[in-house]
């Protein structure tokens, strides 16, 4: 029982897992919900955990394109290597990004990240000899994973391809989960509340940022590496502003109050989206009236409306309305 | 003579022209509690706010332990011993007030707050720290509701217990009564008094039943500088402070 | 006159549109304290409301009235619908939410205009050049130049100069006082929100017969006024100017100097401003 | 009466807070409201002013319910109230937070303001966030009376404020009373208390369980004892003075 | 069972406008010509949003439904990307995009383009004038920094080199410049005769309608060699396009028999004059059906033969498609713009001064077949 609890969203995560394929008929779709969730872990990270809501994260996904594509092309990487690389290419331009950025707070902070994208996405539209430009990166293989000359994992299937990044999918999450969970993930949560109070009782404010935003553009130029070898191409489209945006879009649709609710927000953005475009080419609209819709009557995302619909009201979130406050008021 | 455990000299404080803080200098003996009064404005907030580095100092010099601590910011200054709490309330409101007071004992040691695989709970000392205080504090009540829900009063005290939690050599109080109910104010000030076994209480307070009572030494600011720094029954009797700050007296509450 | 000069005159052309365009964001953003990302939306529907007023034989210079009041009535509607249930929210559903109305607006666009541009022709007044020794501008331009400025100086006695301007700002930091004060913040908000909008869709009126009108110009108005906010300094009016007209300045000089990174370049001398100055070249510190 | 209020209830959320309250303040009338922390002061005050929605019960103003209303509705008509916090803007300079929602009709204006309190005359182009304490505590209320109120609630004015201050409040206080301005004052320093009430309303548990003249209030130990733990006889530790 | 086709075009966002006109052309050729081998052809429209990384996903889902036959994007690196991924699980795609790398550099089994590339389009615009105004000798381009871009503007160099043309200066901007007054001011302070524009779509249109309010129609000819044809005339209005040159790839008044039928089924399906989105998508189509009559099966090997080298008549003609690199070899047309009371309808917006069919030779592609 309390094993059930301690992996709860784990738990909830493998279900995910495990119910795309039985209820997608493409691996594609269900890669690219995976891919897709990951990068909205990364941005929940910083949004829920540390109230930083970056309008950035499109910079780490296509650097992490960039970063896997060359190493794959270029030196023949293998698939692990190639996706450290990756992840080591997010987490420095977080480290870049985020330095710039969290000297700022609140909107300033949201504008400053938004135009670092802009910044980022002219940088390697100008240096086309190695991104290509508005082609994109283009023949990037897709090797299997192997460990030291050993096949782990075979890749060549669309569905070979889905279990290999179910299983990153599954160690990301489960490694996130526990830095939530973690004395690290409970100061970011004081940090998200009082910034003030949080240095006068003796935190490095930036620190703690930073490290947040570093894992963040890790996660999510893993992300980025995963879904070029998923298309086979590093496009220009990762880096734009419309990724950033999408990948918020998810996150914020999902929930912020846990990180399994990015999933959920990931899963549905993916799936409704693609289902939406294919009833009319003006899906944008619905797509708009649905954003609409989630802030003026579902704060709490997807998850929350999970939640109330289960009826189910979890202590020590703030998320449940001050009950028994008369008895514990007065003293 | 014991040396002081925290000396400041000729701390300055400017915010632009405006000189808030203007050459004073402060040296606070260790078991004692070492008052600030003055009228509204005359820089005590300042003052605090450059002692824990809450605001960086304009020019002078802060020696805590014999060690300068002038330039360091203010989380760096918690590590060396030094705490704090606001005039205006300043809490974590969402987190609960057992997690307020876990953060504020785990500051002592933040290195370990970056570990990211360990629970808080497991680093057990914070949690200790928490409970015995959530009933030195008697907010063991309302431990787990979230620290907005608690009424005014109820912050206040929560918002020295935040100061407390850092187990500090010098302990900065801006006001901790400020709001509170008469009741408590006893209960408050007879808490102040017992820090002095622990450490050196700086306090600033409008109430001068406790100042009086409580303080070992008093220093009174004007214009953001020391008008005169002496005990308490020297300050009680001392014409320039009457005129600038005591007045009438009819300050004081209850008893 | 030597081509930089030249550019530079053209930069402060640019620039004014683009202060119109950010200005409107820059009250909204900063003294309601409020993201609006449909920003965009309003200087598109300015635009198009032009286009088609135009289209069917409407005066140009009455489409200049009544097109920005349009919008702004529109705001104004959609504040006391919509928007007043998300002023307390956090930043984020601000953005959501704004993002959700602007793709609404821009698909209904295309819904009634279709996806293609359309051209707008300059009012028959206007539609010659001014030739002055090498320099040739179009006088529509000038006419831009000259009616946004005297734009900017309504607005900022309007800002700094009234109660009006003061209410706003107060209500930006706590609603609830200023009710608590007896004025009706949401009445305020409403007209704010709307003089915003009004303020974008006069941009987009204007920038009509010098772009044509298409369903994206929108979101491509956005970025460049969010970038003049931030180097001017959000809820700043001199910032949104000087940001404006950097913006514009440095856009049109880099066309000379090295036209293919005159975009990177507007986001590198944003990057300088933040690094100086990290609060905007006005904003408050 | 100038306000009435009826057996008003009032909710956080799901928790009860006001349980019935039940008060009145007559023309020309200082009332007090004492309780400990938490009992319900200041929600009371926010009810009345229509902050916090009240449920149940009547609010009757100068003869009108005023019940419901919103908050901004209340304050135009005439019921002011200082919050505990204050409320100063900080992106205002001191003159703008003056003046910003004042009364052309109000007997008080701006010079009346500065001669009370001549600090803010020279801070007055001063941001609202440069200010002292006190100095936001003599704001908020100057705002307040250039809004020409017609009933001034006053949550804690004095907390915080050096002694030669809380007497100059306290003798303005006096002077506002005199000219027949009826004000509600929620105060913890019983001192002040005395000095101003006409009638002081304790409440606790937020159900108003006390209310007496001055004078009888004054004469009474054992009330304050009982309901605001005000313990004459406990001895407070003296500091030992080396 | 049906012949499955994917028509992957950009439904929404910047290009949603020739995504539409693609559904349209690719609904009448099925229409029309759907039914082969006693099977009959349907058809699903992929938006894909203008974004490459989309259209790759979505089609790999197509696929994996079993699709095989795709009209592959519209922009170039969405065409790019759709081709290599058709190529991979080995299908079919034929597209109208600009990029040359299709039939060049990135060429592959599986990739056709009906659309003449940026040698032919500069061959078959610049040339003629060259030719026409024999004073015009100072030459000033205007230029998208990409690879399109940068194609024709290499040709066009060439050309002026070899006509002794002075070319006075080039302003190169990027895919998402909107305001062109910088880049105009370079160009009036060159003193062209003319102004060449190798950018397309909105940014043509743009490039086009400032440079008129900068006056420089009267002070030289505009050339804009990659219009996108009808739509564009229609989106800029007849008062910009008088006297204009322009390139386009199709005309609805091209006299060719196939074209004449062809225009008339879209007028009576549409009511309208087809344009270049829906006329590339329908000849795209058809071309792939009439492959798999001409090879007797769906499997897209031999529907791949049986396109290589095909020769049929098109809409521009007479159309062959290369064998070397899957280039249809088909005519580039020049079009001059005429003022409003010229215009015999309200589609008439030009007259075709010359067309003509300039291909480099296999060689010269950088196409290696695999
Ligand atoms: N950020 C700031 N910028 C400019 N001036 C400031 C700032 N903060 C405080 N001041 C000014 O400095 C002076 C001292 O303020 P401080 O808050 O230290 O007073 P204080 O002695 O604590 O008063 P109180 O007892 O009322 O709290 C005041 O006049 C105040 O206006
Ligand atoms: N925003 C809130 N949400 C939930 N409960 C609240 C809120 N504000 C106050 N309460 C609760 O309502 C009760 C009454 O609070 P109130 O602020 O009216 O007390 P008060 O008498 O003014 O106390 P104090 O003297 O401390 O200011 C308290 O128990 C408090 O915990
Ligand atoms: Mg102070
Ligand atoms: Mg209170």
């Amino acid at each position: 029982m309390k094993i059930l609890k301690t992996y709860r969203y784990l738990l909830l995560a493998l279900a995910v897992v495990l119910l795309l394929p039985a209820t997608l008929s493409s691996a594609s779709l269900a890669t690219e919900v995976l891919i897709f969730a990951l990068a909205a872990l990364g941005c929940n990270l910083l949004l829920g955990y540390t109230g930083l809501m970056s309008f950035g994260q499109g910079i780490f996904l296509g650097l992490g394109s960039y970063a896997a594509g060359l190493a794959l092309l270029h030196l023949k990487a293998p698939l692990l290597a190639a996706l450290l690389l990756a992840m080591l290419a997010g987490a420095l331009a977080a480290l870049v990004v985020g330095w710039f950025s969290i000297r700022q707070r609140g909107v300033y902070f949201v504008m400053l990240t938004l135009a670092f994208a802009q910044m980022f996405y002219f940088l390697a539209y100008t240096l086309k000899n190695i991104t290509g430009g508005d082609n994109g990166l283009l023949n990037i293989p897709r090797p299997q994973l192997s460990l030291l000359g050993a096949t782990l994992m075979p890749t060549a299937t669309p569905w070979q391809y889905y279990g290999v990044v179910a299983v990153l999918f599954l160690i990301a999450f489960a490694l996130l989960q526990r830095i939530a969970d973690s004395v690290f993930g409970r100061t970011l949560l004081a940090i998200r509340d009082n910034e003030a109070r949080a240095a006068a009782i003796g935190y490095n404010i930036k620190s703690f940022k930073l490290i947040a935003f570093v894992i963040s553009g890790a996660v999510t130029g893993l992300a980025g590496a995963l879904h070029a070898m998923l298309t086979g191409i590093a496009p220009l489209s990762n880096i734009e502003y419309h990724a950033s945006e999408s990948i918020l879009i998810m996150t914020v649709l999902g929930g912020t109050g846990n990180l399994f609710a990015s999933v959920l927000g990931a899963a549905f953005y993916v799936l409704v989206g693609d289902w939406l475009s294919t009833l009319w080419p003006r899906w944008l609209m619905l797509l708009g009236l649905l954003l609409i819709a989630v802030s003026l009557y579902m704060q709490k995302g997807l998850w929350g409306l999970g939640m109330r619909l289960a009826g189910i009201v979890r202590p020590g979130h703030g998320d449940q309305p001050p009950a028994a406050l008369k008895e514990g008021g007065k003293q | 003579m014991t040396a002081p455990i925290l000396s400041a000299r000729n701390i300055v404080k400017r915010y632009g022209k405006f000189t808030a803080v203007n050459g004073v200098s402060i040296d606070i003996m260790p078991g004692t509690v070492h008052s600030v009064i003055g009228p509204n404005g005359a820089g005590k907030t300042t003052l605090f706010h450059s002692l824990t580095g809450t605001v960086p100092i304009t020019e002078g010099n802060i020696l805590l332990d014999g060690e300068e601590v002038g330039h360091l910011p203010d989380y760096r200054r918690v590590l060396k011993g030094i705490a704090r709490s606001f005039q205006v309330t300043s809490l974590f409101l969402n987190l609960s007030v057992r997690e307020n007071l876990r953060l504020a004992a785990q500051g002592r040691h933040p290195g370990q707050a970056f570990r990211l695989w360990r629970d808080a709970e497991s680093l057990t000392a914070a949690c200790d720290t928490a409970e015995a205080l959530l009933e030195r504090l008697n907010l063991a009540a309302v431990a787990s509701r979230p620290a907005g829900e608690l009424s005014h009063g109820q912050q206040r005290r929560l918002e020295v217990g935040m100061a407390m939690a850092g187990r500090p050599k010098v302990i900065f109080l801006d006001e901790p009564t400020s709001g509170m109910g008469i009741d408590d104010i006893g209960e408050m000030k007879r808490l102040i008094h017992g820090l002095r076994n622990e450490c050196a209480v700086v306090l600033i307070e409008h109430n001068m039943d406790i100042v009086m009572d409580i303080s070992d030494r008093i220093t009174v600011m004007q214009l953001g500088q020391v008008l005169v720094e002496a005990r308490p029954d020297e300050i009680r009797n001392d014409e320039r402070v009457r005129r600038a700050y005591l007045g009438g007296m009819i300050t004081g509450g209850a008893a | 006159m030597s081509i930089y000069l030249l550019q530079i005159v053209n930069g402060i052309g640019i620039g004014m549109l683009y202060f119109l365009m950010a200005v409107g964001l820059s009250i909204v953003f900063g003294l309601l304290g409020f993201v609006n990302f449909a920003h965009g939306a309003f200087f598109l529907i300015g635009a198009y409301v032009c286009f088609q007023a135009v289209d069917m034989g409407l005066n140009f210079w009455w489409t200049l009235l009544l097109a920005p009041l349009l919008v702004g009535a529109f705001a104004w509607v959609a504040e006391k619908a919509l928007l007043r249930h998300i002023y307390q929210l956090p930043h984020e559903f601000h953005i959501i939410f704004t993002v959700g109305v602007a793709l609404v607006l821009q698909e209904a666009v295309i819904l009634q205009w279709g996806a293609l541009g359309q051209n707008v022709a300059p009012p028959s007044e206007l539609q010659g050049v001014f030739i002055l020794g090498d320099f040739v501008y179009p006088t529509y331009r000038l006419f831009v130049i000259g009616f946004t400025a005297a734009m900017a100086l309504l607005l900022w006695w309007l800002l700094d100069g009234t109660r009006l301007g003061a209410i706003v700002r107060a209500g930006s930091e706590s609603t609830e006082m200023v009710s608590l004060l007896g004025l009706n913040i949401n009445r305020v908000f409403s007209l704010v929100f709307a003089l915003g909008a009004l303020t974008a869709g006069l941009a987009g009126v204007l920038a009509a017969p010098i772009r044509g009108v298409e369903p994206f110009m929108g979101v491509e108005a956005l970025g460049i006024a969010f970038v003049a906010v931030v180097v001017g300094g959000m809820g700043s009016f001199w910032g949104a100017l000087a940001g404006g007209l950097l913006v514009g300045i440095v856009q049109s000089l880099m066309s000379t100097i090295w036209p293919e990174g005159a975009r990177l370049m507007i986001y590198v001398a944003m990057a300088a401003v933040m690094l100086l100055r990290p609060n905007g070249l006005f904003g408050r510190t | 009466m100038i306000l009435e209020v009826r057996e008003v209830h009032a909710y956080y959320g799901k928790s009860h807070i006001l349980q019935g309250v039940s008060l009145e303040v007559g023309p020309g009338e200082l009332v007090t409201l004492l309780g400990r922390n938490g009992a319900g002061k200041t929600t009371t005050l926010k009810t009345i002013v229509g902050v916090v929605a009240p449920r149940g019960g009547s609010i009757r103003f100068m003869g009108k319910d005023i019940a419901g209303l919103p908050a901004y509705r209340i304050a135009a008509g005439g019921i002011c109230l200082v919050p505990e916090h204050r409320g100063i803007f900080r992106l205002l300079s001191v003159e703008e937070n003056l003046t910003m929602a004042a009364r052309k009709d109000s007997p008080w204006q701006l010079d009346d303001v500065y001669r009370i309190f001549p600090r803010l005359k020279e801070r007055r182009k001063n941001g609202g966030s440069q200010l002292s304490g006190g100095e936001q505590q003599m704001l908020a209320i100057g705002r307040a009376l250039m809004t020409h109120p017609k009933v001034l609630m006053l949550d804690e004015p004095v907390e915080g404020l050096a002694p030669v201050i809380v007497e100059e409040i306290v003798a303005q206080l006096t002077q506002i009373k005199k000219a027949g301005m009826p004000i509600i004052l929620v105060e913890q320093n019983l001192a002040v208390c005395t000095q101003l009430g006409d009638r002081h309303y304790i409440i606790e548990q937020g159900r108003i369980v006390h209310c007496a003249g001055n004078a009888e209030f004054l004469a009474d130990d054992s009330i304050k004892d009982r309901y605001l733990g005000v313990n004459v006889s406990t001895p407070t530790p003296q500091a030992d003075h080396k | 069972d049906a012949i499955q086709f994917g028509c992957a075009v950009p439904m929404s966002g910047a290009f949603a406008a020739n995504g539409k006109f693609a559904d349209m052309g690719m609904k009448l050729a099925i229409d029309k010509y759907g039914k082969v081998l006693g099977k009959s052809a349907s058809y699903t429209v992929i938006d894909t949003e203008g974004k490459p990384a989309t259209a790759i996903r979505k089609v790999q889902e197509a696929q994996q439904k079993g699709t095989r036959f795709f009209l592959g994007g519209f922009l170039s690196s969405e065409a790019l990307a759709i081709g290599k991924e058709v190529d991979k699980a080995g299908g079919v795609c034929i597209t109208t995009a600009g990029a040359d790398e299709l039939t060049g550099s990135e060429c592959n089994r599986s990739t056709f383009r009906w659309s003449v590339p940026t040698y032919g389009a500069i061959e078959q615009t610049v040339r003629p004038l060259i030719e026409k105004l024999p004073k015009a000798k100072r030459w000033y381009t205007i230029t998208p920094q990409y690879v399109f871009g940068e194609g024709l503007l290499s040709a066009a160099k060439a050309v002026f080199q070899e006509k002794g043309i002075e070319h006075v200066g080039n302003s190169y901007h990027s895919l998402a410049e909107k305001e062109f007054s910088g880049y105009l001011t370079n160009a009036i302070a060159a003193k062209p005769d003319v102004l060449l524009l190798l950018n397309f779509s909105t940014q043509s249109s743009d490039t086009l309608r400032q440079a008129v309010s900068f006056g420089m129609k009267k002070n030289m000819t505009i050339v804009m060699a990659w219009a996108s044809g009808l739509e564009q005339f229609e989106s800029l209005g007849a008062d910009l396009c008088e006297d204009v040159y322009f390139g386009a790839q199709y005309w609805h008044a091209i006299d060719a028999p196939f074209n004449k039928e062809f225009v008339k089924l879209a007028n009576t399906a549409f009511k309208e004059d087809p344009n270049y989105s829906l006329a590339g998508s329908f000849i795209c189509t058809k071309i792939v059906l009439d492959a798999i009559a001409k090879a007797n099966s769906t499997d897209p090997k031999a529907v791949i033969a049986a396109m290589e080298g095909m020769k049929y008549e098109g809409l521009t003609g007479t159309e062959e498609i290369r064998k070397g690199d899957h280039q249809v070899i088909k005519n580039y047309y020049l079009l001059k713009g005429k003022g409003k009371s010229k215009m015999r309808n309200k589609t008439d917006f030009a007259d075709i001064i010359s067309s003509g069919k300039s291909f480099l030779p296999l060689e010269k592609t950088q196409c290696k077949m695999s």
